[in-house]
């Protein structure tokens, strides 16, 4: 049994080490995931997250540290005897089985002597969630990319356990596949309280569906947080990166109140940010972040506003279908991203030229003071 | 990442490119092994002279007509024969299965579970002994099993038993000598085809709930059919020819399959009935096969040939 | 395609080379080293272990064999099949030294194409230590009392043989009735028998599983060397199988110059004594006696006493009976 | 994955090991018999090893079946896997006759085999010798390369080889540097599996064996007249402690591959 | 040689047809991929688009069609004999392979009697292009997901073919490395003039990196233009809803002049489309989309001016980061979706409350009109 574990834990896992020869795939991770929580690993790849996962699965041995599922040390039990299922990131759809004997597989261990006409009604029912329907005598082989990942998902929701993991089950879908597929996951783990601990490469689909995100950088945890705050207030550099609020500002403290802290921007020009400044010290160096779709571009300086207005040059500018990105540039040649959507009414196509000069503005709120690179939360 | 074989992919389609591999096969067996067998399998219509020889036939259409052209066939289904077909058959099945459930498991620690480096090694060790001489092994059987053998004695030494046991010149002691002779002909074919099992199937079958026993028997067995096939076929019909273990371990008191095809040949010089007898085991065999042919097409799997 | 073989034969006739396919140990190789020595004619030889093996290679037509030594319902058969040619005698120097006894039997009346190599009988070796008095019969090998301590060969003829003699019957008859009587016999004895075995019975009766094993006069003889008066062998006096195994040339062998310069060689009383005494086997050559070393000749696990010699007999084919002894014999087996 | 069965299944190995190495053992003991029977013990001795090193029909005898063996091996094992492979992959006339034909020389009795071949060998007057004996290896054994490596292509993923001739790769490139690498495991058992057969064959080789070609096994049965002497557990037990070494060596050059998923 | 192929053609598909069993995978498709272009496959799982590109590597016979590249009729020819390469979707790396090795098999046939030196040199690049460098010794089976996809990249990539094929070569990234590689992809693309046939489920994706864009709908092509136009311009019903414009206007003509196009909305209220509207007759029943990102939720009617308004009831809101999503449904129970970019400076947090009144607008020039679903361009 595992210390310090609070009650509502659906799975606590202590100072979690992997490694394969000398690679740490996963480094001294410790984490508690809710029961019944939406929980996301999110991270670049090679990042351990499906190391971590397999662990959790009981795939892999670690190599120190413990893990405890609904409040049961299961660091050494068999992936059979452990209250939770997988979809591979791989699939690992069984090749000699049909897709219904496929997502069929596991159910007569589930419950004990569940009659075949029922097996066979979990099994419909699973499939048509994920749309494979009219799918059930094929081989593995005999599907596509996307049909097969779906039945490896299928195979794994047939059972309702109370932990799934799931190692990028929608990666290979389609987007609009992948947002009905969204939906329905979203739906079934409110339904059925099952806790998901979900991997994927993109933000988008971390944030609409995850309660909590833990974000992975080099097998160590970066930040764990709820969703919107891992994106609204990254807690570092990497974070910030990897989240895609590449905008970073440096400056410099000139002036730390209680309510407010006033920077002198590297590039020239003066903000306040409406946070306690207490932590800072004059002449501290910092660097906030603005998120891309965040910033505005301006042609009139805002300053005297209030507003934040640094003076860039314009230097691209890439269509997006919903969106058009900016890439400018400022004074001390640093790069800044603005996400713009496309075209709302009565707004000029595009007031701004690619080699044109522009201020860039935005809410002082939405600035986000982060530590270096490296130092985790 | 489970295999995607291509049923249409073109590496197949070209013209056919299969003839240049197996024209050394037709070759190589079509010539030195199907028209050598085609002499016999006529032969097998004769009857045996004097001296050993083929008795000439003056007037076929009357041989025919007596029915004397299936003569050696008809004498071979009189029940003492069948009695022995039965024995044999029945040793031979007793020989797989133990075959089979005593090799699986070496197998599979061979293929799966030692470290990759060694299992050359291991798969060495498995068959060395049995380049050595047959019949050497077979004395030395006969010294650890006969009444003052090594076992017998060791034993007696132990104080486990107060009178030797009988280990030699019975059933027991053939069927020792043929899992013996067998066991690498089980282990090779079933190390081929586990050394390629997706270990990542395995891993799906136990998180979905499988106990050990039930992943080794819905997907284990499953993906590594071909390997069981291949190792029953090369261990059931030679064990059903044997017939050197059965004489020198068996005291000879029993006679197989093989020991009567032998008998006609070497002894009773009486080859047409000697290859009638080995035609009707081989037809016999063949069946079987095309019967397990048919039902596994039917389940759409191939792990025949 | 014999006749493409006689034509080689011609071309390769004087060719100093010699193909020998032979039992082992049947022939010392410094006797062959000193053969060649004289003549240069190289001789290199293969070994058969049963007279079919013969046969067999002798029959395919293709196996280039100079000489070859079968026993003597052997000879007939080949005889009968053409396998082997007639002995030039002109060819031939001291044929005179030959054994009497062993010349114009059955199997080759005439010696038109054998001459007699060395011979033997087939009786039994039994366990000095075990049994008590010295046996002269077939009977202990049908004696209840012995369950369990009999070997027999694990060879059809040579079993009824046995029986038939123990029924007083010639062990080549042809009569039915008589067969079923001696299959009767060797049924009855199947239950008292240990082990049928006729490839190492004399390690079976050394290493002391049985007391009494049926079996060939050599093996039991080395036996009985090896161990000094702890077995003996037994010429039952009912009579027994007596076996010669000829020397005979295969139709179509190439070397005739090398097979004539050879056959005179062994048929030398010394040479030949040089060979019996390395081999320890009876010699069918009766000038050799004289050389050959007493403790041999006078080892009746050897050299049969005479008198038993008298109630011997040779294994003949018998023809259409050799299926319904078969099926006897199956059927013993398969009881 | 945690294999905890590990324990067992190594136990378990090593007791067959032990079955299948038991009778060797005496074997190698009786090599240092005193005794000439292979059935007594009677004390220590070399003399054994001493007499077979001018025991010239022993040794020629072992190299006879070196050859047949190698030989026979690399022979059926090209054959075999050629025709595995067409079977795997192709459908082509004559499939299914194939199969059969490739089945027969299991099933038929070796004695029957033997007496076919030697007849047809005497029909079309090719002379026994040692060629006689590597073709009739060769023929018996294919099957069994031919069975084992089959039973390794099933399931093969055939997206490696379109792979590889994407890249560029002819089929016969694609074959040495993909499909190989991937079937070895099997063409090794199937080699394995050919020599275990031909080294130590009897029944066929006695048939077919002509001047000069007396194999091992040859030569140990003609001895049974005589009496097997120790000579032949001697010069077992060499070649054995032979492949045992090379073996053993083969193990040591092998540079370790990257430790995986798998152990 | 196949009739009538444009001379900068390079990939010239005529009518091709690929039946399994009786499912049709791609079904009479006709294309002409220009040389050096980026085109793009997008369409839901399942749709052909690996049956299709299978068959212009060779590695599928079609059932009926024919393919050319560079003038060169290759319907028959082995995929070594063509000059294209193919980055798998399931990636078929050799797995007795290390990375090194699996990148630089294919040098030596691509360019003959290739020397070590210049071998590793190419190979090394290529593994640096996908950020890989370091891993030369590694196994496939020691890689993560998107590790191992981006070796199947390099593996292609370091050959330089002429046509690169490309089967979701990004689908496992997480989206920050999967912005880089596109990059370096694009550029790559543009510097060798390469033509990229790329299969993808990613529409923003497809619209970033792509020329042009074949839409793919059960193994036919539903639409194939430039990306902006796909996008903004759907042919199909299941075009605009596949591109996630699923905002459907039902209306009849009201009155169809040369310049314009009045249409009375099912939902009530009148349009007029700047279009030419002499296509249409009075009363025909005509479908119209508008993007999500181009609807505009307003508190007042602005009909008034001449823009189209609709009156809706906001359903729900959904957080997505960057841009937050509103359900919407108007009179007639149709169900809208208005994506807005999150918070730009001095707009109130959130002017709509869920169960709340607005209006949709849009500028009229954002609305198309469509086919009816199922009729092809
Ligand atoms: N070997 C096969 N036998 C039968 N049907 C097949 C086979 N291969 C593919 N299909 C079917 O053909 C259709 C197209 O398959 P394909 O792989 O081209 O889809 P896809 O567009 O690549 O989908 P995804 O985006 O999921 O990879 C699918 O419905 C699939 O089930
Ligand atoms: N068997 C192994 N041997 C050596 N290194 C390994 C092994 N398995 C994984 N790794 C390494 O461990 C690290 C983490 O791998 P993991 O599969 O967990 O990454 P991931 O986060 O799932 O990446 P992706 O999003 O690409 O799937 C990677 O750098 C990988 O190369
Ligand atoms: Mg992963
Ligand atoms: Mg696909």
């Amino acid at each position: 049994m595992i210390a310090a574990m609070p009650p509502e834990t659906s799975v606590a896992i202590r100072s979690l080490t992997k490694r394969f020869g000398d690679v740490a795939a996963v480094d001294a991770v410790s984490m508690d995931i809710r029961r019944g929580e939406f929980f996301s690993l999110l991270g670049p790849s090679g990042c351990g997250k499906t190391t971590l996962l397999r662990m959790i699965g009981g795939f892999e041995l670690p190599t120190e540290g413990r893990i405890a599922i609904d409040g049961a040390d299961v660091t050494h039990r068999p992936p059979y005897e452990r209250p939770v299922n997988m979809v591979f990131q791989h699939y690992a759809l069984f090749p000699h089985l049909t897709v219904e004997a496929n997502v069929g597989f596991g159910l007569r261990y589930k419950h004990k002597g569940v009659d075949r006409a029922r097996e066979s009604g979990v099994v419909a029912e699973a499939l048509s969630l994920v749309q494979l329907s009219g799918f059930e005598k094929r081989l593995p082989h005999q599907l596509s990319g996307g049909q097969r990942q779906r039945v490896a998902l299928a195979r794994a929701l047939a059972l309702k356990p109370s932990v799934l993991l799931l190692d990028e089950p929608l990666g290979a879908l389609d987007q609009k596949l992948r947002k009905e597929v969204q939906v329905q996951l979203k739906h079934l783990q409110r339904e059925l309280g099952i806790t998901f601990v979900f991997v994927t490469h993109d933000q988008e689909e971390a944030l609409t569906m995850s309660d909590r995100i833990a974000v992975m950088n080099r097998g160590r945890v970066e930040q764990m947080d709820e969703a919107a705050r891992v994106f609204e207030r990254p807690a570092t550099e990497f974070v910030a990166n990897f989240m895609g609020a590449s905008n970073f500002f440096a400056a410099r403290v000139r002036e730390a109140a209680g309510g407010s802290l006033a920077l002198a921007l590297a590039a020239g020009g003066e903000v306040r940010l409406p946070l306690n400044g207490t932590r800072y010290k004059p002449d501290d160096a910092v660097r906030f972040v603005v998120r891309p779709e965040k910033l505005d571009l301006r042609l009139r300086d805002l300053s005297a506003h209030g507003v934040p207005s640094v003076a860039v040059t314009i230097e691209d500018r890439v269509y997006q279908g919903i969106s058009t990105v900016w890439i400018v540039r400022d004074a001390a040649d640093e790069r800044f991203v603005v996400y713009e959507q496309n075209e709302k009414p009565f707004e000029e196509a595009s007031r701004f030229a690619v080699g044109g000069r522009a201020f860039l503005c935005w809410n002082p709120s939405h600035a986000v003071v982060i530590k270096p690179e490296g130092q985790t939360a | 990442m489970s295999a995607i074989p291509n049923p249409k992919s073109v590496i197949r389609n070209r013209v056919n490119p299969a003839l240049p591999l197996v024209l050394p096969t037709w070759l190589v067996i079509g010539v030195f092994f199907l028209l050598p067998l085609t002499i016999l399998f006529v032969i097998s219509f004769a009857q045996r002279g004097t001296y050993g020889s083929l008795k000439p036939i003056d007037d076929f259409a009357q041989y025919v007509r007596s029915g004397k052209i299936l003569a050696n066939y008809a004498r071979s289904l009189h029940p003492i024969y069948l009695q022995i077909f039965w024995r044999s058959v029945w040793m031979a099945v007793v020989t797989t299965v133990l075959c089979l459930a005593l090799s699986y498991p070496v197998a599979y620690y061979i293929a799966v579970v030692a470290p990759p480096r060694r299992r050359n090694f291991l798969l060495g060790l498995a068959v060395v002994p049995f380049w050595t001489s047959f019949l050497i092994r077979t004395y030395a059987w006969m010294f650890l099993l006969r009444t003052e053998g090594l076992i017998n004695r060791l034993l007696l030494g132990t104080g486990l038993i107060s009178h030797p046991l009988e280990l030699l010149y019975n059933n027991f002691a053939v069927l020792i000598g043929l899992l013996y002779g067998e066991i690498p002909f089980m282990i090779l074919p079933l190390y081929a085809s586990l050394e390629k099992l997706d270990l990542s199937l395995l891993e799906a079958s136990a998180d979905l709930g499988a106990p050990r026993a039930s992943t080794f028997l819905r997907v284990t067995v499953p993906l590594t059919m071909p390997g069981i096939v291949a190792g029953i076929i090369l261990v059931f019909v030679p064990s059903l020819g044997q017939f050197i273990v059965s004489d020198l371990l068996g005291g000879a008191r029993t006679i197989l399959a093989g020991n009567l095809i032998q008998n006609q040949f070497a002894v009773a010089r009486n080859k047409p009935f000697g290859s009638a007898v080995a035609f009707e085991l081989t037809a016999a065999v063949l069946a079987l096969l095309f019967v397990y042919a048919a039902y596994t097409r039917k389940k759409g799997q191939d792990v025949l040939l | 395609d014999r006749h493409r073989t006689a034509a080689l034969a011609d071309s390769a006739a004087h060719e100093k080379k010699l193909n020998l396919y032979i039992w082992s140990a049947y022939m010392p190789q410094e006797v062959l080293d000193d053969f060649t020595k004289q003549t240069g004619i190289a001789v290199h030889f293969d070994l058969y272990d049963s007279n079919e093996s013969v046969l067999e290679k002798l029959q395919s037509g293709v196996a280039d064999y100079d000489l070859v030594v079968p026993s003597d319902y052997m000879v007939r058969i080949l005889i009968h099949l053409n396998l082997i040619q007639p002995l030039q005698r002109e060819r031939l120097r001291g044929w005179e030294n030959l054994d009497p006894r062993f010349l114009n039997k059955g199997f080759d009346p005439g010696n038109r194409f054998s001459f007699p190599y060395v011979w033997g009988t087939t009786g039994y070796g039994y366990s000095r230590e075990r049994v008590k008095g010295s046996p002269d019969s077939w009977a202990p090998l049908f004696d209840p009392a012995n369950k369990g301590q009999i070997l027999m060969l694990d060879d059809m003829r040579e079993c009824f043989s046995a029986a038939l003699k123990s029924l007083g019957e010639s062990i080549n008859t042809r009569d039915a009735a008589i067969l079923k009587r001696a299959a009767e016999v060797l049924k009855k004895q199947k239950p008292l028998v240990k082990t049928y075995n006729s490839s190492d019975f004399e390690n079976i009766l050394a290493a002391g599983d049985v007391t009494y094993a049926h079996g060939y006069n050599g093996q039991i003889a080395k036996v009985i060397a090896a161990n000094p008066g702890k077995f003996g062998y037994v010429v039952p006096k009912e009579g027994a199988t007596i076996w010669v195994d000829s020397v005979c040339v295969p139709t179509g062998a190439r070397h005739a110059d090398a097979i004539y310069a050879f056959l005179d060689y062994i048929l030398d009383p010394k040479v030949n004594a040089r060979i019996i005494n390395a081999i320890s086997y009876a010699s069918g050559n009766g000038a050799a006696l004289q050389f050959i070393k007493p403790e041999i000749v006078h080892d009746p696990a050897i050299y049969a006493p005479e008198e038993a010699l008298t109630r011997c007999e040779f294994v003949e084919d018998i023809g259409d009976a050799t299926e319904l002894m078969d099926e006897y014999w199956t059927e013993i087996k398969a009881q | 994955m945690s294999r905890p069965h590990g324990g067992f299944l190594r136990a378990h190995t090593w007791l067959i090991y032990a079955f299948l190495y038991a009778p060797i053992a005496i074997l190698v003991l009786f090599s240092f018999n005193k005794a000439t029977q292979t059935a007594v013990w009677q004390g220590f001795t070399l003399e054994w090893y001493g007499s077979l090193a001018h025991n010239e029909l022993i040794l020629s005898a072992v190299r006879n079946s070196l050859i047949v063996g190698v030989a026979a091996t690399m022979l059926a094992t090209i054959v075999g896997t050629l025709v595995a492979l067409a079977l795997g992959r192709y459908e082509f006339p004559g499939k299914g006759f194939t199969r059969n034909l490739l089945y027969l020389p299991i099933i038929i009795p070796e004695i029957v085999v033997g007496a076919a071949l030697v007849t047809f060998f005497g029909v079309v007057g090719l002379r026994l010798s040692l060629v006689t004996v590597v073709i009739a290896h060769v023929v018996f054994s294919v099957s069994y390369v031919a069975i084992v490596v089959r039973a390794r292509l099933s399931g093969f993923d055939r997206s490696l080889e379109e792979a590889a001739l994407d890249l560029g790769a002819r089929p016969l490139q694609t074959f040495w540097r993909v499909t190989l690498p991937l079937i070895l495991p099997g063409i090794v058992s199937g080699a394995l599996l050919v020599f275990t057969v031909s080294i130590d064959d009897y029944v066929i080789t006695s048939f077919v064996a002509g001047v000069g070609a007396t194999t091992l096994p040859l030569q140990i049965y003609s001895m049974l007249k005589v009496g097997v002497t120790p000579e032949v557990n001697a010069v077992s037990t060499l070649l054995l402690v032979l492949t045992i070494v090379l073996i053993v060596v083969a193990q040591r050059l092998q540079q370790p591959p990257p430790e995986g998923l798998r152990d």
